[in-house]
């Protein structure tokens, strides 16, 4: 199995949700993250002081899932997810070696 | 001096009330029991109302008032810090107002302090009145000592926002006791007590321009010099952590001060009307013009932003409501919002002191500018209701007494700063800054989910 | 027609104060610098503090109780939005009200809109008073004034509701203008003005059901239809961000709305008591209903509801608080509240428009049956005190004033937004309104951690 | 009894208005329509103008003062939970006292409970007028109903706090309905009526130490032990969720304390400004009391602990501020700030009980110290301005107010609780308790991002 | 080493760390979260408006440990998590190939 | 590739994110989280309630990035993040398969 793990822009879940449901994902976790990455540098101003924003605020979306969707799913989120703008977020696909639905006591690619 | 003051409000014309309200501002202090047995005026319970209504609107001002617009913008792990050093030092100056406050400011015949004669109090009752500016019109002197109290107490309480986020709760609390008692009380006397030196000059200062905000802003200013700059100042952003309590804190400011500036005129009269609108409409003035002014200069206009112009609007009115006609007031409103983003925007950032809440650039400036515009809006001829003669030589004394509340306020706080770093000390260990004055000064957290 | 209320007050039965009150809304406009002078009439210092005590609770309605009730319902990426459209257009139509606002709605002898004799307030001093419903007492015509102000300002900030979330803050700005000058000032007019139409045709209205409720609720919901639903309306989930917000908002509402209510007598009276105990009783009422109508209807009673209730009972009550028995305001609030409970459920549902904040359903639609609800719960025969003949023909002329309303209103609204569509536009992309309109529109977060 | 209370204030020295007040309170049920009528005063606007202004603090100390203060200090889980506990308690009761409960407390013969004649304020106009402490002096009758009703209301909300964050909504809502009609309405008929037991008993209880304070506090307690400890208590960390809340909770009550003491008194005369500042400087003490005796005793000094010290401090104000100097206040509010903090701390945690909020600690503690108080700090060898005779005896009389309230409370709270548990239950599912009761008994969530 | 990913109801956090406290874990790491899963579908209602409730709050709680207690370490936190109904959540395991204490420099199973 | 993650103390982030931007790091997902562990057993008072508390504030800090420079950025990591004292925090590295960049589709290396 594999976890996706992608780094989105907050407004974007709805879509990615609604993309990946199509391609039977049954389970998300969503985590609110700031992030820096090559969109830091612009500033903002609170009354008169400037600042370098160097973090902003960004969603980490966790799919774990067995590894034959993965690639249609990355490719799905990598689309939806996509403005062309630096801050559009990363994907990345990591190993995992169990899964285990607490509910029910199933095991591998039953618990994705 | 009173005679002379019981003339002009004699004459008549309401127009004469703008100046005279300055000069008498003092005349509750001679109020005596004998003298108030003797005339024995009974207070008009519509006063009293309104009184007791302005004091607890200006404790409205500071808690929760005050607490949550200074505890917006502070980063989330100092939300506690700044609350209490707002809660405590309100609490704190009103126990020592009552105990020695009001005698040092409004008793005794010396020109820069008076006595403790009125220590806790003592020889006033429940009977006893205080004198209005109005001829035989008095208010129960209690009412009118715990009026005075509230703004010994948010005067001190407005000072600390300028080295907010990097000073111990103990530091902030021997400052304010300091300051209270050699700044603002002294000052306090200057402009309002009969033989002040600048009440003689002829000052104009109809709320406390001077008294409470130039000497606030002067006190954050030089506080933030001696303190020194937040750790990572410039480099880490430090965003407000929560721009809806500003707002909030913002909009109980607004409301509260109605009491402020209405309440210092110890009437509910025809005058008080004025006062009001004027207060309402220059604030609304002064939030229009900095959201455009901030539009248009620095691309969006910010809610911070427009809290910010209600305040800059509100201390900028604070001495100049009484004379100023609403179209005067619109005007200052304007100009103070665009001045004040001036200062907090640029001045500062050229001078590149950390006054954590902008206390120099928004009531500092804020009240300078609404001092010397008592001098010049408030001229008939601009259609004010000054009762000055002319432009020029008013200016010259409304400058007077800006620059004395300045240079009084700034050696006192130098002073105190002084003491306290080599004593107490000033700073927690950058570590304890850095982690979060709410839980190292405090032993809490803001927030829990 | 003046002549004909003396007339009536003089019975001096209580009873007939209730439509008496309608009648001579409009008494201040006429009393004009020179009347005053001649009977020369001081206002009593209770009323004058009462009033300017109503005149800061309706502030505090707006800024920040409005804010914070409308913020905590919006998503938290648009919470600064709305704060900003609400404390930015209560600022600057607090300022438009004093430079020709108060001259049009209250000055000149048209039937629709006055003229621009009191451009800036030119001829008001402090001296000038305002007539109020009863003969012979006056209030500062600056309180008068301030107290008006608020009307015009709150009426307007109201109606952004609808179209929350979805649209540009410039073009808020316009609507409020547009709509503030063409909508609110004539509709004050018609209905506070003796001249007016409506105020001709002796519809009852004591605090502005009909000019502040009804007119905002149908620019809402126009304002909604128009710019269309908010993206993702209807699949998107939307939940309020911070109910809490929501609470602390109705909260401040329900007491700031003593000002609204009872302020609209302009005196301190017995009969302000009246209105007093129907404005807290009623909505107390609206409170349980909406909670137990939740209960029953959809299984929870829930916090947004039992707010919702609150701002329902308050919106009935608003027209009637003046001709209703406590019990009878008891009666409008139990059936208020279950009837906005249906109309922000189920007709909201049926229809499928997005008003984000429920504008129509609680304001419009609770204004529509506090409106009639004077006609039927007034009336003596059901424990009221309005001074009209019959249910029925009254029932007419309520009914004539809200229709009045909702036409002129929605038109008015119509107008303004084609002209803001065709020119500066009425919507940030769409990219931007997802991303939240803070951001977007004001460079800023609500919070940071 | 009404004549001799007549004799006393007409003494006219101030000084014995102190018992007057007490003595007095039940004066306005004896303000009959027709008695009104013969005497025929009428209101001053400026009693009737701060009477209302009393009214509304008092609403805003429920919500969202109380709201707040309670809602800061639960888990996030049961934000939603604790404000509509208080919200529509409140709402609720406001109803039920129009009802039958002013005619159950203020009208009849019975000296422990009125009858139903005034049911749903039945005879009562906006002309009829309630007596006040002074001869001659009176106010309308609509506005004691309203102010009454918030008392009637807070109290109940008040009591709550003790069994928060574990008790079903619904137990909840008819505990209140059972405990306002059997403990508050006879408790406050005992104390402020003319033949209530206490009163006779000469009983000095200005503005609701026993009445409200202790009778919550009792209630709260009871609660707590009947319902049980909340799942975790003592093994899982029960931090409060917002401390900014509490703040902003325990400043508005300090705000609007003022209208719960100052306008117990019933006028806006030079009585008041005594009260006034005996509530504000009290609670300033407090504040500074605890906070100090925190960071002696405990380390460090917490803005939930100065909120506390607030609550502590105008609680015990409240029996004793027409009595006390403001230098007795300033003691009984060091005294009471450093009692209350080590009931929060020492005695709750010797006697494990789990009262969730402190209503005990705070408000039955609290209130003791206040009531008691009045016979020590209010004799005229202490400052005071009490008017009995001797100290011991006045304890004593005291001491027996304390403990029929105490009995009457917890017997009444004892059967309230029983009957629910025997017929709806107590307590929600474990698992809900766990999960939150926000979304199991409402439905919602506090916070969404 | 292995990291034992739990999403679980946040109310269960305190069974979950004293059951796994008994087996001897020494650091826990929990994240606030919100899942989709198929708890999904019950719907929410804001004054009038029903909703579609797609994402429930849910824990994160991240354990790494060595391979050996990892499978009595899931047996409990299954086990206390479980209520029966749909929403009780997921374990996953993934391999960790180095864990570090930043105070100690120590790394390896010392550091876990 | 391999991704670093780190359990830090809040305040130590900013030092933190400057060390390692100098190591080349291009970005960083950060995550609000609370943690047990030694650092727990300090007391917390609320009025007089006195708790344990278990879990305390910490910064979760993600950096994937290539396997070579791994072992600079955890040394970086721990050296800035140390004050000796018990709760300094720890830092996991486990293997990445693939990371995409959304912007650009980039993977591999690239899109670190
Ligand atoms: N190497 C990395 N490790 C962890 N998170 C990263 C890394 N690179 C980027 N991110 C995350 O992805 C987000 C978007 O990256 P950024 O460089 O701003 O945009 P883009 O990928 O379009 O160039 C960042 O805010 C950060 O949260
Ligand atoms: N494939 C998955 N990838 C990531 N997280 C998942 C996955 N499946 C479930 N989850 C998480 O587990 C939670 C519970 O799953 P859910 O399907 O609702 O219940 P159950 O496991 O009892 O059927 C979800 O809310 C989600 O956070
Ligand atoms: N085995 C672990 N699994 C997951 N997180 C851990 C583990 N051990 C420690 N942590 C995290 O690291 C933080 C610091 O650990 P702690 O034991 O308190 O300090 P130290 O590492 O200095 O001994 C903890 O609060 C927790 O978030």
């Amino acid at each position: 199995m594999k976890m996706i793990t992608a780094i989105i822009r907050p407004w974007k879940l709805d879509d990615l949700q609604m993309a990946v449901a199509r391609l039977g994902v049954q389970g998300i976790t969503v985590t609110e993250v700031t992030g820096y990455g090559r969109q830091r540098g612009h500033s903002e101003h609170y009354r008169g002081s400037e600042y370098q924003v160097e973090f902003v605020p960004k969603l980490r979306v966790e799919i774990v899932l067995d590894e034959a969707s993965s690639e249609a799913v990355v490719e799905a989120i990598s689309n939806v997810c996509r403005t062309g703008k630096t801050g559009d977020g990363k994907i990345f696909l990591a190993p995992v070696g169990e899964a285990v639905r607490i509910r029910t006591r199933e095991s591998g690619a039953a618990a994705a | 001096m009173h005679q002379e003051d019981k003339k002009r409000t004699k004459g008549g014309s309401w127009l004469t009330r703008g100046l005279g309200a300055m000069l008498l501002m003092m005349g509750p202090a001679l109020a005596l029991a004998q003298e108030a047995a003797e005339a024995a005026p009974v207070p008009n319970k519509g006063d009293t109302a309104w009184m007791m209504v302005c004091t607890l609107l200006v404790i409205m001002m500071a808690v929760p008032g005050l607490a949550l617009f200074y505890g917006g913008m502070v980063r989330a792990k100092n939300m506690l810090s700044i609350s209490m050093q707002v809660f405590v030092t309100f609490s704190l100056l009103t126990v020592l107002w009552v105990v020695y406050g009001y005698s040092l400011a409004f008793n005794g015949t010396g020109q820069w302090i008076g006595d403790f004669s009125r220590f806790l109090l003592s020889g006033i009752t429940a009977d006893s009145n205080a004198a209005t500016f109005s001829e035989g019109v008095v208010i129960p002197e209690y009412v009118f000592v715990a009026f005075q109290a509230t703004f010994a107490a948010i005067t001190t309480a407005l000072a600390v926002g300028g080295f907010a986020e990097r000073t111990k709760f103990s530091a902030v609390l021997v400052f304010a006791v300091i300051w209270f008692t050699f700044s603002y009380l002294p000052i306090a006397r200057m402009v309002w007590f009969t033989e002040g030196f600048l009440f003689k000059a002829g000052a104009l200062d109809y709320a406390g321009g001077t008294v409470v905000h130039i000497n606030a802003g002067i006190a954050g200013l030089v506080g933030a010099l001696m303190v020194g700059k937040r750790t990572g100042y410039g480099t880490v952003a430090m965003p407000p952590h929560n721009v809806p309590y500003v707002m909030i804190g913002a909009a109980l400011l607004w409301v509260g001060w109605f009491g402020f500036n209405v309440g210092s005129g110890l009437e509910a009269n025809n005058g008080a009307g004025l006062v009001f609108l004027n207060t309402f409409v220059c604030t609304a003035a002064a939030v229009s013009a900095w959201t455009f002014g901030e539009w248009i200069f620095r691309g969006k206009p910010t809610m911070l932003g427009a809290a910010s112009g209600a305040v800059a609007g509100l201390v900028a009115i604070t001495p100049s409501c009484g004379v100023l006609s609403p179209g005067g007031a619109i005007i200052l409103g304007l100009v103070v919002g665009l001045i004040c983003l001036w200062a907090v925007a640029g001045l500062k950032k050229s001078l590149g002191y950390d006054d954590s809440l902008d206390v120099f650039g928004v009531h500092a400036v804020g009240g300078i500018v609404g001092a010397l515009s008592c001098a010049i809006l408030g001229h008939p001829s601009l259609g004010g209701v000054g009762a000055f003669e002319s432009i020029g030589p008013q200016l010259v004394i409304q400058a007077e007494g800006v620059l004395i509340t300045i240079v009084w306020s700034a050696v006192v706080t130098a002073i105190a700063f002084l003491l306290i770093k080599v004593t107490i000390g000033l700073r927690p260990s950058e570590e304890a800054e850095r982690e979060g004055l709410d839980t190292n000064e405090h032993g809490e957290r803001a927030y829990e989910s």
